[in-house]
């Protein structure tokens, strides 16, 4: 803490940071929740429409994804056994291949973004204009869902080099993780949402 | 500050829990190729449901952490259905 | 160390920390000051929307142009909407006096999060500036009232998307706040505060964190899908794109309607910290107060659909919504009963926070039983969208939280600032304010039952009577907010000094601290044996 | 509440009389017995208070009787709701149209009018049609509201008047500028006097001289289609630019993004009328406006013509 004259005891309260940190997930559910809605109001109206916008989506790209945040997850995780165990540089290695997966993550998700908008599969984009309405929804969600998941990657991607960093510099360590536990449940979210969206686009037809 | 000794899982725990994940996630995709028509979504959905249950049961800590997380995420995902089960009676019966 | 022991005897308002001056006060992270910063913030707001209101009352004193033109109107009434709802009485409550109180209250030293909480305020400011840029830019102030409704809100040239933007910012400071406030009761309650030991106003903060954590981001992503809408094109609710504009409305309900408890809950909190001092006496059926809170919180999370009775939903939805409707009107009826028990056979302190108090029950009547006819199908129809709705939510918006606040600010105000505020000066402003208040709602009733349909710049002759005398009330109102405003910030400057612990006589945890308390609140944090309100 | 005319105002009444007078009677009853405390137990008058034990039996009492009562409540919303929501199957079927901001109806035989004529003791059926943005029917006489929802199909409400006379009809969801303008009525007549004005082919809205001046003609179209919503007659610019004085003017408009000069001619006049995004007149807004192709027939154009003509003089 800052050498203020507010708050000198210096207040640390584990059990409450990650209480906090679950009720931010909650609200992620609930945002994330909301899209889910909107996704399940659009296909129940055009079921159609979504079963051939599926088709169009290269499943093994998504399988590929899906799997690939499925092993950051447990990396993410056994990096917190491992700080908690004491074993820095084993928590260092496991939280360095989360990040690299991540990273991988995202480039995957540029190639398959990158073909569909050469296509002029964008919104607003005129190929998918002259299609019919429910196609026009389904890509308009696909982009929007996976964009805002694709965000927080972004966001967890950040967090993994700052959490890098303390771990390196010891200011996270065996007795003071909290936020490498943190980082990991946020994680697990982001996890969380894309096994939901896997089937939603890429496999229901 | 008293602070419980926390419960640390195992590498071999967090492989298996992964392992367990991979496996139903090919079970996932698997399905699909299968014409199962209207029972598709259904099947997709349980098994994402058992998936998410697996994250937030071991990843997440939830079997090992205070009960209050437990009831909860349980509150909110219950929260959550019941809000889309209400729009429901919107669109079901336009 | 011994540095911050001896600041923690001076009070808060004075002690000097790392930063002086201005500096000391926005870049603070003491929940009391960052209480008082949110009250100044909100004051000064209030202060224009309550002239947009006045303003629109004005135009509407007469049929036709008299003040100015519908472009004009249109653009005030959505400004006030954005304004009173997303910046003054969402968060209101709880940002000022849950922040500056929670502590106090249940013994902490501060919020569990207190840089967190700063943030929060920063945030807000920072929303609250993106709100405004929407008046400066682009093609003109938004035009849509504060609900955005789709597609109106795509095709207007207006500068739509900084509200939006603004609005989802808002937003953030709200589960921040929300989410600091859940923690803070769960792990900063003082020893010996059991659950049920706990006193209302924590307890309805608590139900309200809730709702922020739990609704907020509803809104967050349903305006976020606007501003793509609007901006990338997306098809989302747009009906030329294949979208369904009442989706729109469900998700803007979703919540917007479990918002209405985030602005009245904390309101029925204050209240029942009010009547039990004022009469001396433990307050009635303390359980059942607590559980109708929880029961609220989560009830009113199913009901959004009664905005939505003539939308063109499904009967069966409609059928649905009318019911859950109802039944969370029972919850707040307890809450009556409980507060009139509790003045049964006690002995009734005449002061102005139990002025306050009193008529915010009265009115508060008024707007539930309006919300009855509301829920009602068969009246709804006729009445959804009229003035009667106008009428009704400010009974709800601006009777219930307004009146509590206003209570609250009377309240803990020796509490807060250390100064008494001149009793006559406030009593009087009290009365002036509640006549012109009822003068110029309850017309508004009337107008709504003949068919006046609201958010209407011009009327029919046949609507003339009523308006006139809702104008003048709005001019009375105005006049005692002025006197209820410049007595507070006179009396907070120049009030007559008070160190008396506790001015009121009362028995919840804050009256415990020093007036005004120090930065850390408390030398040693209190013990808990005995529930709240017990007086013998 | 306001005189009635139509089958669904006593439903609507009796709840309505039903909620009010619980409302009444526990506002009266509470606010009564507060007064009453605040007289009897005011602190000079009895300076000690008496505790009070919290009483489980009460709490439940006063759970369970407002439970009855809102139950009742929704009973009657119920009971007077439902007959709004099942239209008949055999009355007058009447399309609205809506858009910013003017009404339109048209009748199953092709009539087109700016105001509602209806039968007495008949069913009137109407769809329900939003051309641009949310617009709301709402005949506060009549009880009956329903958004009218751009896209959404099978929109309807129907009702059955049962006085003879003029009644209001409001757009009641929010529109934009002119929303308060947005006010069209209701006719109803006798059923006779209606499928007289029904059936006869000539007869256009009120009065119609039998010479026809399509000038005339011209100004009940504008009117009926409700054009002067946005275009004014005298001059003020409101949302699109003034009839008056323009007629046979070179203006400068904006095409395809290039600014050019046009004459505001007939062939002018009926581009703006069928695509009216086309041209776009210098210091106003594209999207602003729907094409009136099939709203407004070729011939109806000359007669429009003819009355900016006039507005020239």
């Amino acid at each position: 803490m800052e050498k203020n004259a507010e708050h000198t005891h210096v207040h640390r309260d584990d059990e409450g940071d990650k209480l906090g940190m679950w009720l931010f997930i909650f609200t992620e559910l609930l945002l994330f929740g909301m899209l889910f809605l909107v996704y399940a109001v659009y296909r129940y109206r055009n079921p159609v429409a979504f079963q051939l916008g599926g088709e169009e989506l290269d499943v093994f790209l998504g399988t590929l994804n899906t799997v690939l945040l499925l092993v950051s997850s447990a990396t993410v995780a056994m990096s917190i056994s491992a700080i908690q165990k004491g074993l820095k540089k084993h928590a260092l290695v496991f939280l360095g291949i989360t990040l690299l997966i991540a990273v991988v993550f995202l480039v995957n998700k540029y190639f398959e973004w990158g073909a569909k908008i050469e296509y002029g599969f964008y919104p607003g984009g005129e190929a998918l204009l002259e299609l019919g309405h429910g196609t026009i929804l389904f890509f308009g969600l696909y982009y929007v869902m996976t964009g805002i998941h694709a965000l927080h990657i972004l966001i967890g991607i950040g967090l993994f080099i700052y959490v890098f960093q303390q771990i390196r510099a010891d200011k996270i360590h065996s007795t003071d993780y909290i936020w490498l536990e943190n980082t990991g449940l946020y994680w697990h979210l982001v996890d969380l949402i894309w096994i939901f969206l896997f089937p939603l686009f890429y496999l229901i037809h | 500050m008293s602070q419980e000794k926390p419960h640390i899982s195992s590498y071999r725990s967090h492989v298996f829990v992964l392992a367990a994940l991979i496996v139903l996630t090919g079970i996932s995709v698997a399905v699909t190729t299968l014409e199962l028509g209207r029972l598709d979504t259904l099947v997709a959905m349980l098994i994402a449901g058992a998936k998410a249950g697996i994250v937030l049961v071991w990843f997440m800590h939830l079997k090992f952490d205070n009960k209050l997380y437990t009831i909860f995420t349980v509150l909110v995902i219950v929260v959550f259905l019941l809000v889309l089960y209400v729009t429901f009676f919107d669109y079901s019966y336009r | 160390m011994s540095e911050s022991t001896k600041s923690n005897h001076e009070s808060f308002l004075e002690y000097k920390g790392k930063y002086r001056g201005i500096l000391g006060w926005i870049l603070s992270t003491d929940h009391k000051r960052i209480g008082l910063l949110y009250l100044y913030t909100m004051l000064v707001f209030f202060s224009v929307a309550a002239i947009l209101g006045l303003l629109m009352k004005i135009q509407l004193i007469a049929p036709g142009h008299t003040i100015m033109g519908p472009a004009t109107y249109n653009a005030m009434f959505t400004m006030h909407g954005i304004i009173m709802i997303f910046i003054i009485v969402v968060p209101g409550l709880p940002a000022v006096f849950g922040n500056f109180f929670l502590p106090l209250m249940i013994g902490a030293k501060d919020v569990a999060f207190p840089k967190l909480n700063l943030a929060s305020w920063w945030i807000y400011v920072i929303g609250i500036l993106i709100v405004l840029t929407s008046q400066f830019m682009g093609d003109g102030p938004p035009d849509t009232g504060w609900t955005f409704y789709a597609p109106y809100s795509f095709q207007t040239p207006a500068n739509i998307v900084p509200a939006l933007v603004g609005a989802f910012v808002l937003g953030f400071s709200s589960i921040l706040t929300g989410i600091n406030f859940v923690v803070t009761i769960h792990r900063l309650r003082a020893p010996g505060m059991k659950w049920l030991k706990m006193p209302l106003f924590p307890w309805t903060l608590y139900a309200t964190a809730w709702i922020q954590i739990l609704a907020t981001p509803v809104i967050g992503i349903t305006l976020l899908l606007t501003v793509m809408e609007r901006t990338l094109g997306v098809g989302i609710f747009d009906p030329a794109l294949g979208g369904d504009p009442i989706l729109y409305q469900h998700l803007f309900w979703i919540y917007s309607h479990p918002a209405v408890y985030i602005m009245i809950l904390p309101g029925m909190g204050v209240i029942s910290e009010i009547l039990p001092v004022f009469s001396r006496k433990r307050i009635y059926g303390y359980k059942a107060i607590v559980l109708s809170s929880l029961a609220i919180a989560f009830v009113g999370y199913f009901v959004w659909g009664h905005h939505m009775f003539t939308s063109g939903m499904s009967g069966r939805a409609l059928f649905a919504f009318s019911f859950l409707t109802f039944l969370v009107a029972i919850p707040s009826a307890i809450k009556v009963f409980n507060w009139v028990a509790t003045m049964y056979k006690g002995s009734l302190i005449f002061q102005t926070p139990f002025f306050w108090a009193v008529s915010f029950v009265f009115v508060f009547m008024i707007g539930g039983f309006s919300g009855l006819t509301l829920g009602s199908l068969a009246t709804n129809v006729h009445l959804h969208d009229t003035h009667f709705v106008v009428a009704h939510f400010h009974f709800i918006v601006f009777g219930g939280t307004g009146f509590s606040f206003l209570a609250a600010l009377h309240y803990w105000f020796p509490k807060m600032f250390g100064r008494m505020f001149d009793a006559s000066w406030a009593n009087m402003g009290w009365l002036i304010f509640f006549a012109g208040f009822l003068a110029l709602y309850l017309p508004m009733f009337y107008l709504g039952i003949m068919g006046m349909p609201r958010r209407y710049y011009d009327y029919l002759p046949e609507f003339h009577g009523a308006n006139i005398l809702s104008s003048l009330g709005a001019i009375l109102m105005i006049g005692g907010a002025l006197i209820i405003i410049v007595n507070l910030v006179r009396s907070s400057r120049y009030g007559e000094k008070t160190n008396d612990k506790n001015p009121w006589g009362g028995k919840t945890l804050e009256w415990q601290a020093d007036t005004p308390p120090t930065l850390e609140n408390w030398e040693d944090i209190p013990e808990v044996t005995e529930k709240p309100y017990e007086y013998k | 509440m306001i005189s009635g005319a139509s089958t669904f105002v006593e439903g609507v009444n009796d709840a309505f009389l039903f909620i009010m007078g619980v409302s009444f009677f526990f506002l009266i009853g509470i606010t009564v017995t507060i007064i009453i405390f605040l007289v009897r137990y005011n602190s000079k008058k009895n300076p000690k208070p008496t505790q009070v034990k919290d009483s489980v039996g009460l709490e439940i009492t006063w759970t369970i009787i407002p439970l009855i009562l809102v139950m009742g409540m929704f009973y009657y919303g119920y009971v007077g709701w439902i007959p709004m929501k099942r239209p008949p199957d055999e009355g007058l079927v009447v399309t609205a149209n809506a858009r910013m901001w003017s009404f339109s109806f048209r009748y199953e035989n092709g009539r087109v009018s700016d105001k509602l004529y209806v039968p007495k003791d008949t069913a009137v059926i109407i769809n329900l049609n939003a051309l641009d943005v949310l617009h709301s029917f709402y005949i506060p006489a009549f009880r009956i509201k329903e958004d009218m929802v751009p896209g959404l199909a099978n929109n309807r409400t129907w009702f059955e008047a049962t006085k003879t006379g003029t009644y209001n009809i409001f757009c009641a969801e929010y529109c934009g500028l002119q929303h308060s303008y947005m006010i069209s009525e209701v006719v109803v007549m006798e059923p006779e006097e209606f499928w007289e004005w029904y059936e006869d082919p000539d007869a256009m809205v009120e009065e119609i001289p039998d010479d026809a001046d399509p000038v005339v003609l011209g100004r009940q179209i504008v009117e009926r289609q409700g054009c002067v919503a946005c275009h004014s007659l005298d001059g003020t610019t409101v949302v699109g630019p003034t009839f008056k004085g323009r007629f046979g003017e070179t203006i400068t408009v904006i095409t395809d993004g290039e600014e050019r000069e046009v004459v505001y001619d007939e062939e002018y006049v009926r581009r703006s009328i069928y695509d009216p995004d086309y041209d776009i007149t210098v210091g106003f807004r594209a999207g602003q406006m729907l094409s009136y192709e099939g709203e407004i027939s070729e011939q109806e154009i000359e007669f429009i013509v003819e009355f900016l003509k006039s507005l020239n003089e």
